[in-house]
């Protein structure tokens, strides 16, 4: 996104102006600045990254424990193969220099320092050099792909999954992002997404949203009768909520690291705001959910707090403070609605991630058209001014465009790979694996394998030579040949 | 009054425990077990080595039932039970002496 | 805590005089400074908003397995909570603009950056802008509230727990921090409390012990004879860990970012003294629970550790490293044995926080007066140094003063607000509530849902249809239809 | 690792130059740019601090629930004694002005700011206050330390333990961080390591072989038959996971942090190098694995990761991105390789320590004599390009000097040292302590404490006065007299 | 000699264990089951979706004791076991031919 | 038919079940208990404060044979679980009357 750098070019200009009046300026930046924005877009990068395993652990919360260790391993490779696949292709599809569509340049990103603002011209305004362009932009990468993990849980064949998350990393999440991000068709209209409701977590729920299409319920989640849907509760809310715990720390990278750049200060109100947003949609979200179950929910809570933060992704940098209390407010509300709605609608999504990311990135992208403050506007130098403000609609339909585009391409692009995968690998485990667990099939060993394990008692292993244990049972050091 | 014990697997059990309370089976108790038999264990692997796994989670069924539910019984487990693979386990009946109920301190067949 | 500018003003001026000699220079920090400490101050803030993953693990760990799900919520919520009511309310409170005891101006922070120095001149000092200071703030609010937590955990009604937690974090923390960072009468007195080992740690303690004393001990905890002490184990040490290791990870946040500024890099020294403290008390408190125990205890060797980091958060800025050995590895042995004595008073705390957070908070904060050293007070500003250097027992005083009219102030204003929610919607679950656990009865659901839910074995669900299931248990997709 | 400082001294040198072409412009780095690199550094300290957390939960998970309380304590207690024994001399032995072989000046790093540079010449090239240089080495000593740690895993004594941490962190690692890091002898000879895959990994492993060997295999690892291993499967793939997400995010600060500066930016490019690196083994061990066990081990998956990370350490400022693909590449398979053989040769290594960070740790510092590019190796200014830039394998023979002269010292060392504590204090404990496990002899107390005492089943506690509890069970605060 | 089997709620274990302690039973064997009977079972609710719980934890307490004792141990555990609300258990009483200490060898009423 | 049950430690299942497999039983149930007798508790303590452990781990072994088979079971068990520590446990053996195979519906002694 592009942020000014006129106020760093002013500010310093004013500044010297009064000390050496004789002294014209440039407008470069200072080393320090270019490395104070270098320092923060990798720590924001870090920050990032780190939501993988926040992906993972909420994930594995939320569903069974036979499962588990399948989950964990889709959380790791699909970062795995994120990286490289980003590396190689995406990264040049998505800011490579091209056309409205996709970026054709860059492959592998093997450009030298001078080249890099030709090749990658969409990412010029940034100062901060290429490779940490590059890394900070992967990590988001890895995201988008993580989220279909979630909603696809429980029943989707591994190999598939490491198919998919490739194309959808190398492919499919680039191509949307050169739209947005990369100097494509929405960027010329002034689509407003600050850090990602839509290029991100809209492209990573639309994918899952056609994966849940095609793979179906899990076993037994939904009875005959329309309304007859049965919890399959999943296995620990601490992970759960260590998962939003470690969400919430990384979403301060993801948005506020998305300026990449530090001179104008607005990364701290944009911090500000986002944790403003997941306040309030975790409050609001588990009132909803206490108003319904009559007890606050725990998974439905937690919930709520990523839904607030992905729907205030989009509008971080246009909104003030009580806009982003606003938009997390409703967030919470709508999550909830939208986790009964799809269970409603026979569409499985063990961890909400439909809701969290495609409902509530919607929505959030949808409100920057809404509540977008001119003088935040101004300063990012993207769109217009929302209706509130405006009392115009222009805004608000370039964002319906946008997001009505990207659900377009992403679902149908998704559809088509989900369908190729299944008839060919085939994308669902056979029914006696769903039952029994992906750990043991898909894995050979389970995710807890001391407890499920059949003979091993959880305090004493078994295979010591027994009898006579007890009097032998004497201080000494064992020597190599009695350890049999 | 006899009492019925039910290796089953887990699979099976909301049917058999459904079939049982229908037959008016007062109450049951069950338990995580782990068994062995003519079903043979499977190999699982962790870190490049193997282990051999004999024995097999499975769910024990006890139930105590008056003599004129005892056929009963036992075919509705039967029925509900069986997959007609290896593992589906066993029903071992033995006969009870006296039953307490706790709550009343009634015994014999009313405390059942 | 006021850095004194002066120094970054010194050196640069310096710098450019011996570059420009006919130039006058102005104290204005530069952009590029202005930009670090920004960056500084907003990674300190992400740290410790993650302290609250640390919280609430540690917390979780040392309590059972029946409340892991009300734990985990009380620990989201509170922050939650805190972020909209100190923001609305606490900020204003403790750093507007008003008299000795409390600030009055800023509601909302709804301040343009021009005005925020008056808005909130006791902030002044500090280069960052208002949102970044605001953060910072709001993120030490939820530490004060989550003290609480641990101490009332296993029998609050939650509801209740949500009350005070609005009224902690939107009130009486930020009287307390007026009072001493938000230029009110303990910081005209010239009182020492660099990171808040009083304002945060002593706040969320003497709350707690208020709290501790109305709600009374968890059924079951001791027994009718006086030193008839039961122990309640926790259910896991690997939480009560992981809990340790993320709060010391955002300690550096806590106590080297609560400088809001980089330019005279005592922030290092501070992290560096701030690990030497906690590092000393954990051996410390091994120790000491290894000649209680006769083994090391697991328990005890975490809360000392935390101990430790308490001890220091005051004097983290005022005191020599070998100092921090010190202050730490007395802590240690405090924290231990208030453990001990606690639970011979019969005051049931089942994680600790009145020993780490209150007693060694306060000792922390009383060592200041002892080992603070004149060269790191000078460069602070604020107030003398220690007895150890000076003789003089001055600045003790003032600490002790302080110390004290904290407490009383916490304490009574906190047993007002339990006694009135005791009255009103109820402080404590009832008997059979706390014996079935808090989290089937206050959010219809197990912390741990599959493990706990009735007739759903772990390795395999339950609702499957299922006579015939070997046979056929082929390799194909399930279609939506015999998914049922 | 020294980097050059020229860059910055020529870019401000060239933008002054320009502006007021009459000055003459010292090569002093800037006020800023000294703040900025301390707080990288700082950050990249704390990174590699939670480190610790990665390794326990890494540890934790890979081994059995009875000795999880024990695992917990050593990792936490190793970086306790490593803050103290490093503060106290390993940070003068490694840094210190001596000789070729140790350092001798600077204990309890006692010195004024203006001095640090005399007394550790050997770090003068970096700008960060002694402070900041002190943190980040002493978290590195904590690295080597918990190495040993999951080696020797489920039968060491504690206090055998303790004691070995601290002469590791004290002594053995800081004499080879001196060779290398401190302007020992091979560090003189152009030795290339620059984050440390021998200095810290290389140190570890190769103490915790000699620990293996002492300390035998744990009882029931090995038949009697030269093949016959035994799994003894861990406890928990979601610790495991959570400990590699933790320790790839640390990981960030551990190489780039090793810049302590960030003038010439190329730390961006040190961390995407290491992430390439670890995503590139994670792959390839994924597939050795499945190869292997014809299913996708999770373990070994998790841990080919870890060996990426270990093997690009050394070269991650010399190399190219696609040599870090290739580094990662080859590291993967020979993690898998070397678990396998290790077992073969009956050296019980539980988490696969010696595999990761010894075999892959030699690994990665030979590769850079193969892979490092001049471009690279002439902005770092240490040794020579590597075989494929230059055809000579001059480099290569220095990088085989190096780790076989750290291999011969450490591995001799730590044999003294484990048989002396054998000999005194013993070594491994008894027969029955291990079969019941190391929590409860160790430290009194399980690890799971709730899951693992007898007497207190998960939902309901225990001790409570019960007969009538029914109906005694109606909503009301409990007084502290009937709570009993 | 008689086996004792009582399924008993686990907040009156430690009552019981110590009344059947101070009788002089020379042991017991726990284990941990879930119960289905009178006492129904509850929902729960987990993402806004009802669970219906039919089992319910309680405890199997196992005890075999001489002929002369069987009449106090069964009055000992409903005395101690009873809190009068619906789920308290159930004692089921059968014989046992044979017993045999295991580190004794011993068998019969020694070994009990 | 008998109904053998052994309370064992864990660490002697692998061989009991070996011995048991040569000896010809054809299956046999395990579960996770934890018994109270002769074998005293101990100590434990967590932050200061001690727990006095009454109940220890121990594995439940159930297998059902044939008349001829009960006394070389017992003595493969006795034989094999010993250890002569106290705790090494007992084995009681009561009579069934009938046993059923769910897969194939058989009863008696084809079904064990
Ligand atoms: N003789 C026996 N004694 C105790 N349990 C038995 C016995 N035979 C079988 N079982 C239990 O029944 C389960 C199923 O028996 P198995 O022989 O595997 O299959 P099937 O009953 O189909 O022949 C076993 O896992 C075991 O738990
Ligand atoms: N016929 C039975 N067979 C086996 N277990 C039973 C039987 N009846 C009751 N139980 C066990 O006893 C427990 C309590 O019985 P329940 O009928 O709920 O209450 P009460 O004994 O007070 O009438 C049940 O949960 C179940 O475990
Ligand atoms: N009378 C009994 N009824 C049920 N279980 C018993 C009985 N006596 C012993 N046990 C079980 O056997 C185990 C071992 O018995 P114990 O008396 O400790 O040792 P030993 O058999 O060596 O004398 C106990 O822990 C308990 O589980």
């Amino acid at each position: 996104m592009k942020i000014r750098k006129y106020f760093v070019a002013i500010v310093m200009f004013c500044t010297f102006l009064g000390l050496f009046p004789n002294v014209a300026f440039s407008a470069e930046p200072s080393v320090e600045i270019i490395a104070i924005d270098t320092v923060w877009t990798m720590i924001a990068a870090f920050l990032v990254f780190f939501m993988q395993a926040g992906f993972s652990f909420l994930e594995a919360g939320l569903t069974r424990a036979k499962n588990v260790g399948n989950i964990m391993m889709k959380n790791a490779l699909d970062f795995g193969i994120a990286s490289i696949s980003y590396w190689a292709i995406g990264f040049a599809i998505m800011f490579g220099t091209g056309n409205a569509l996709f970026g054709m340049s860059g492959w592998f990103v093997n450009v030298s320092a001078s080249q890099a603002d030709k090749v990658f011209s969409s990412l010029a305004w940034s100062n901060v050099p290429i490779m940490a362009k590059l890394l900070f932009q992967l990590v988001f990468a890895g995201v988008a792909a993580t989220i279909v993990s979630g909603a696809m849980a429980e029943r989707t064949k591994f190999h598939a999954y490491l198919i998919y998350s490739a194309v959808i990393t190398g492919v499919i999440y680039p191509v949307v992002g050169h739209w947005i991000w990369g100097g494509g068709w929405l960027s010329a209209l002034g689509f407003q997404d600050f850090a990602g409701s839509t290029v991100v977590h809209g492209v990573g729920a639309w994918a899952a949203l056609a994966g849940v299409l095609i793979i179906g319920p899990r076993l037994g989640k939904y009875g005959k009768a329309r309304g007859d849907v049965r919890a399959i509760p999943g296995h620990s809310m601490p992970m759960v909520m260590l998962g939003v715990f470690i969400l919430w720390f990384g979403w301060f990278g993801f948005n506020a690291g998305s300026t990449m750049s530090v001179s104008d200060l607005s990364f701290a109100k944009i911090a500000l705001v986002t944790n403003l947003a997941g306040a309030a949609a975790m409050l609001t979200g588990m009132i909803a959910s206490w108003l319904r179950s009559r007890k606050p929910d725990v998974t439905l809570t937690a919930g709520s707090a990523i839904a607030g933060l992905v729907a205030i992704t989009a509008p971080s940098a246009f909104v003030e403070p009580w806009a982003a209390v606003v938009i997390g407010g409703f967030a919470g509300v709508i999550y909830v609605s939208a986790v009964v709605l799809l269970d409603y609608l026979r569409l499985d999504d063990p961890v909400g991630a439909i809701p969290a990311h495609g409902i509530c990135g919607l929505f959030g992208t949808l409100s920057v058209g809404l509540l977008a403050s001119p003088r935040l506007v101004e300063s990012v130098g993207v769109g217009k001014a929302g209706f509130f403000y405006t009392g115009s609609f222009d805004q608000f339909m370039i964002q319906l465009v946008g997001v009505a585009a990207v659900f377009a391409f992403v679902f149908i692009a998704s559809l088509v790979l989900f369908v190729t995968i299944n008839a060919t690998v085939g994308l669902r485990v056979s029914r006696e694996e769903e039952i029994h667990g992906l750990d043991i099939h898909e894995h050979g060993m389970w995710g807890y394998p001391e407890q499920f394990v059949g003979e091993l008692p959880q305090q004493i292993a078994a295979h010591y030579p027994p009898p006579g244990i007890a009097k032998q049972a004497t201080k000494r050091i064992i020597s190599k040949e009695e350890a049999v | 009054m006899k009492q019925v014990r039910a290796i089953i697997r887990h699979e099976v059990l909301e049917p058999v425990r459904n079939a049982l309370e229908k037959l008016g089976v007062p109450g049951m108790t069950i338990t995580e077990v782990k068994g062995f038999g003519h079903q043979r264990g499977h190999t699982e692997t962790y870190r490049g080595a193997q282990i051999q796994i004999h024995f097999r989670p499975k769910i024990e069924l006890l139930t105590i039932v008056d003599d004129d539910l005892l056929n009963s019984v036992v075919e509705a487990i039967t029925t509900n039970a069986r997959t007609g693979a290896v593992g589906d386990g066993k029903i071992f009946v033995t006969s009870v002496e006296e039953v307490y109920r706790i709550r009343t301190g009634e015994s014999g067949n009313k405390a059942i």
